[in-house]
């Protein structure tokens, strides 16, 4: 089937977007240099800086979570490709501080590789930064092979504690610890049940086979093996948290997250019927669900499917995850 | 040809993205098996950033000329192919300091500080199925022609057949860098992007060379 | 191709995704008798309460608009049907004050019958309440033939303002002035590019044919003529706003908002886009976009396409529009 | 027959439920042409609804029984159709408040008060293709046999042959109400789904009236 998108040039649609996104949130961000996403009130210089990037295409994601209590810049990139180093490095520049910069960086080769060179290169500059890398994706590989592990949505929860750790003034060591302490944690599957077309080739990304569903695969649907024929709500919310609880280890009496990020053409209603099941399982496990998030937050056009959080919260995590933030996909009194 | 001059230089670049343009489907069919399908549209972009650049850069350097293409190149939204093709030609600009024109023995050393450049942004080594495998013969192959007074086209002619023979040995390779390493065994049978688009930028810089020649 | 939703038995359905739906909201919403959604928060009594009535299947509509600012009470019914009179007029009995209810109905014919035997007993009861109906689609019929056009997303703007009003302590007349001005002022156009599957029985719901996009069509895909060959997002955007402004007989030097609504499997990308066109066409005609609002509002499961809702708006409606408000769907500080 | 008891009517309400169940899958069809499809769905829905409701209403009286079916009704969450077919009964059974068995002119009288209860819900008229144009000609059919004294059984067989040539001529009718109007002239050709299920009502009726006999 053809692609159905209503678009323009695919050679201008990651700035296109760019515009409409900063119209339709005027009152949260801005551009800078008509190619990064800033606050639309910047954050006092005292406190430490929350910069990020990533490509193009997966709305709300990233620039959606700058905002107060969240980021404060945003570099996105191409459709589904990482920005280049230069425009990293200047947003590091614009966000430069005594305070210090936590750079949070999703685990795809593109954005490592572009923020190793602009870190580097920002370093030379003397700006003071600490990087926090997101690798939750459980289907990658084993738990500590780090490099194996993409990240995926939980990069939200990481972004929204440290955003509000930042904001509460807490040291650039302080913010890192927080970020990595939650990342620690946390463990991310996701499901696909149907495919999606990249907006600027039109090419198929994920072919699911009729009647299927794939578990654990990647943010733009990188094969990843996991196909098996599609099952109901509270059967997938099963084999999923069963398989995250295990990944993280989670033991009765744990209090715990869980997000349900729908990644494009999965409603709502469905991810209710996975929350509830989620619930369920985990009070029979002797497990809180201390907080829930359900939305679309990283999609991946309008593939069918969604990626499940579960992590790990303690008392401040938890009163960070509760602060105040008022970003395009988040926003929180 | 003994020697090369920055025009010289711009015309072995010229003739890289002329061989990239050419064979960019193939490229992005390549990665659309086991990584986005983007390969060949990052590599279009980034050279038609290079040949934009080649066009402004006056200064009639080398060093200057490779740290625009490299610049250039670093400023694409390309994923993994931004940095580190920009990081090759960055770090050959370094190396290239004071250079008026290359010998055999400089283009040797070039390469290899680009090579360098390379494996700073990336724990990859040879055999992981990326771009090292095309990079690594091909700089190898640079190094043992580079006699003094050697023939330049000689060398790179053997540079992109080393180059090539590497890209092909990927197909044997099982992907464990890149996004393609999420297919594991999955990779296995096809030739890596990256080591391809590397293996087709050696052949054109040759074309380049040979054109000008 | 066959259903890829990932469900329980069908017959659970509305009642399992407003279990999920209150469990994932549950700082801002709370169920009575299980079937009726109120706010976690009571509104003090002696001001005007919201109530509205609606299908399930539009996700987060309508209970995703129950919360400080905006709705009191939402009666949810099954999946694309409106809920029967006696479970309406038990909510009514719960909103029952001397304030009164602003009983916000949207124009389809379940809901407005249904609507009409609860309000019928309600009267009885002595119940005060004012009936505001939504029903600015402008596929449906003639503007002033209020009868042939239905209530689409443009419940939001209306339920906003009014919320609004009632939580500044506006009266019942007041509030439902501002309901109708709200209404009377806006109309709406959907566009829908490709179909869906009605989650309990699996049948096509609009089907749109390859490389084809249909403008006019109503919430849950009942065809309504405007088929043509899928445009660009920047055509799409003009043929839809010109067909509006139209409408509403729109001049230079108004004041509008925007809201585009997408229903399913429509990337917020793609909005984003559309929207940056509308804000130059509104510029060359000398009309201000005053307010935007872009998301998934009110859903037709994984319908591919959107609806444009554009309405006028005074100083009083614009200062409604931007009070707090704390809803599932629309969080304002 | 020249009257009918709380549980003949109550075997004709079975006959009604059962008549929908045998044909809700046509209803259905009919519904999705210009409307969401579910019109089967939801009289099946609400005859479920209705047969609970049978058989928890002991009072024995008929005006109870139809008041409970009517509420019963009310209650299924069916779009147009609860309320309609809900406000019918529930007005019905206004109309038998102290009647302990019925006279066809009862029964006619019955009807006609479910009608006006139907028509005090909306404004659709006789033509615009509703569920109005079976259940008119219905009733004028059983107001025209109700001569005191008449055959029951007969009344409401002629009942049901002018609700089924009223469904029948919705197939001529552009729908007005309901959202069936939104496809217009499309809408002709095809049979209201909402008189469909109302000529099937009366038929079945007449089954469980004659299953009773
Ligand atoms: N971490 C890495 N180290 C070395 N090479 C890499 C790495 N990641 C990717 N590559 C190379 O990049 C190629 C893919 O490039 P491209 O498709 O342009 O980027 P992306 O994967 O971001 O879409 C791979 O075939 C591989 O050769
Ligand atoms: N406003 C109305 N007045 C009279 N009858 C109506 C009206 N709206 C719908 N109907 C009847 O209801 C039928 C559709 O019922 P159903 O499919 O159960 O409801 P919905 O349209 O809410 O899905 C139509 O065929 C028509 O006969
Ligand atoms: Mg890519
Ligand atoms: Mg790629
Ligand atoms: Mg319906
Ligand atoms: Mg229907």
């Amino acid at each position: 089937m053809a692609m159905k998108k209503l678009i323009n040039n695919p050679d201008n649609l990651a700035k296109e977007l760019l515009e409409g996104f900063v119209l339709a949130n005027s009152r949260k961000v801005a551009l800078v240099r008509s190619d990064l996403v800033v606050r639309a009130k910047a954050k006092a210089q005292g406190k430490v800086a929350l910069v990020t990037l990533g490509g193009s295409g997966h709305e709300p994601a990233l620039s959606g979570f700058v905002g107060e209590g969240m980021l404060d810049i945003s570099v996105p990139g191409e459709i589904f490709a990482a920005p280049g180093p230069p425009r990293v490095l200047e947003a590091l520049r614009l966000a430069k501080r005594d305070a210090g910069i936590l750079f949070i960086v999703l685990n795809h080769a593109g954005d490592v590789l572009s923020a190793n060179v602009a870190t580097g290169l920002a370093e030379k500059e003397g700006i003071k930064l600490r990087r926090v890398l997101t690798h939750e994706d459980m289907s990658g590989g084993p738990r500590g092979e780090s490099d194996d592990r993409r990240g995926l949505s939980g990069c939200l929860p990481v972004i929204k504690v440290a955003g509000a750790a930042a904001e509460k003034g807490y040291s650039l060591e302080e913010c890192a610890t927080v970020a990595e302490r939650m990342e620690a944690g946390m463990s991310t599957l996701a499901v696909a049940v149907s495919g999606a077309t990249h907006p600027c080739t039109g090419d198929v990304i994920a072919e699911i086979p009729e009647g299927m569903m794939v578990v654990g695969m990647g943010q733009h649907g990188e094969a990843g093996g996991g196909t098996q024929p599609l099952k109901t709500a509270d059967e997938t919310a099963e084999i999923m948290l069963t398989a995250l609880l295990d990944d993280i280890q989670a033991k009765p009496g744990e209090e715990l997250f869980v997000m349900l990020n729908g990644v494009g053409s999965t409603t709502l209603m469905e991810l209710y019927l996975v929350l509830r099941r989620v619930k369920q399982l985990l009070e029979a496990r002797g497990i809180t669900l201390a907080r829930s998030l359900v939305g679309e937050f990283l999609t991946v056009q309008e593939m069918g499917g969604f990626q499940m959080c579960v992590g790990r919260l303690d008392a401040e995590l938890k009163a960070l995850w509760d602060a105040p933030c008022e970003s395009p996909a988040w926003t929180a009194k | 040809m003994n020697t090369i001059t920055h025009d010289t230089l711009a015309e072995m670049l010229r003739g890289a993205a002329a061989e990239i343009r050419e064979n960019h489907e193939w490229l992005s069919r390549l990665d659309s098996v086991g990584g986005d399908g983007d390969h060949g549209t990052t590599m279009v972009r980034a050279m038609a950033r290079m040949e934009e650049a080649l066009a402004s850069s006056v200064s009639g350097k080398i060093h200057t000329l490779l740290n625009d293409v490299g610049w250039a190149i670093l400023g694409v939204d390309g994923g993994a192919t931004g940095p580190l093709l920009g990081m090759f030609f960055v770090s050959m600009a370094s190396a290239a300091e004071g250079l008026e024109e290359l010998g055999a023995g400089n283009v040797a050393a070039l390469f290899e500080a680009g090579l360098t450049g390379v494996r700073a942004q990336t724990k990859a080594q040879p055999g992981d199925k990326t771009l090292i495998d095309a990079l690594v013969p091909a700089v190898e192959a640079l190094r043992a022609a580079a006699e003094p007074g050697a023939d330049i086209l000689e060398a790179l002619h053997l540079a992109a057949e080393a180059a090539e023979a590497g890209a092909k040995l990927t197909s044997t390779m099982q992907a464990r860098f890149g996004r393609a390493r999420n297919i594991k065994e999955q990779s296995i049978g096809t030739q890596d992007p990256g080591a391809t688009s590397m293996s087709l930028l050696f052949r054109g810089f040759k074309k380049g060379l040979e054109s000008h020649a």
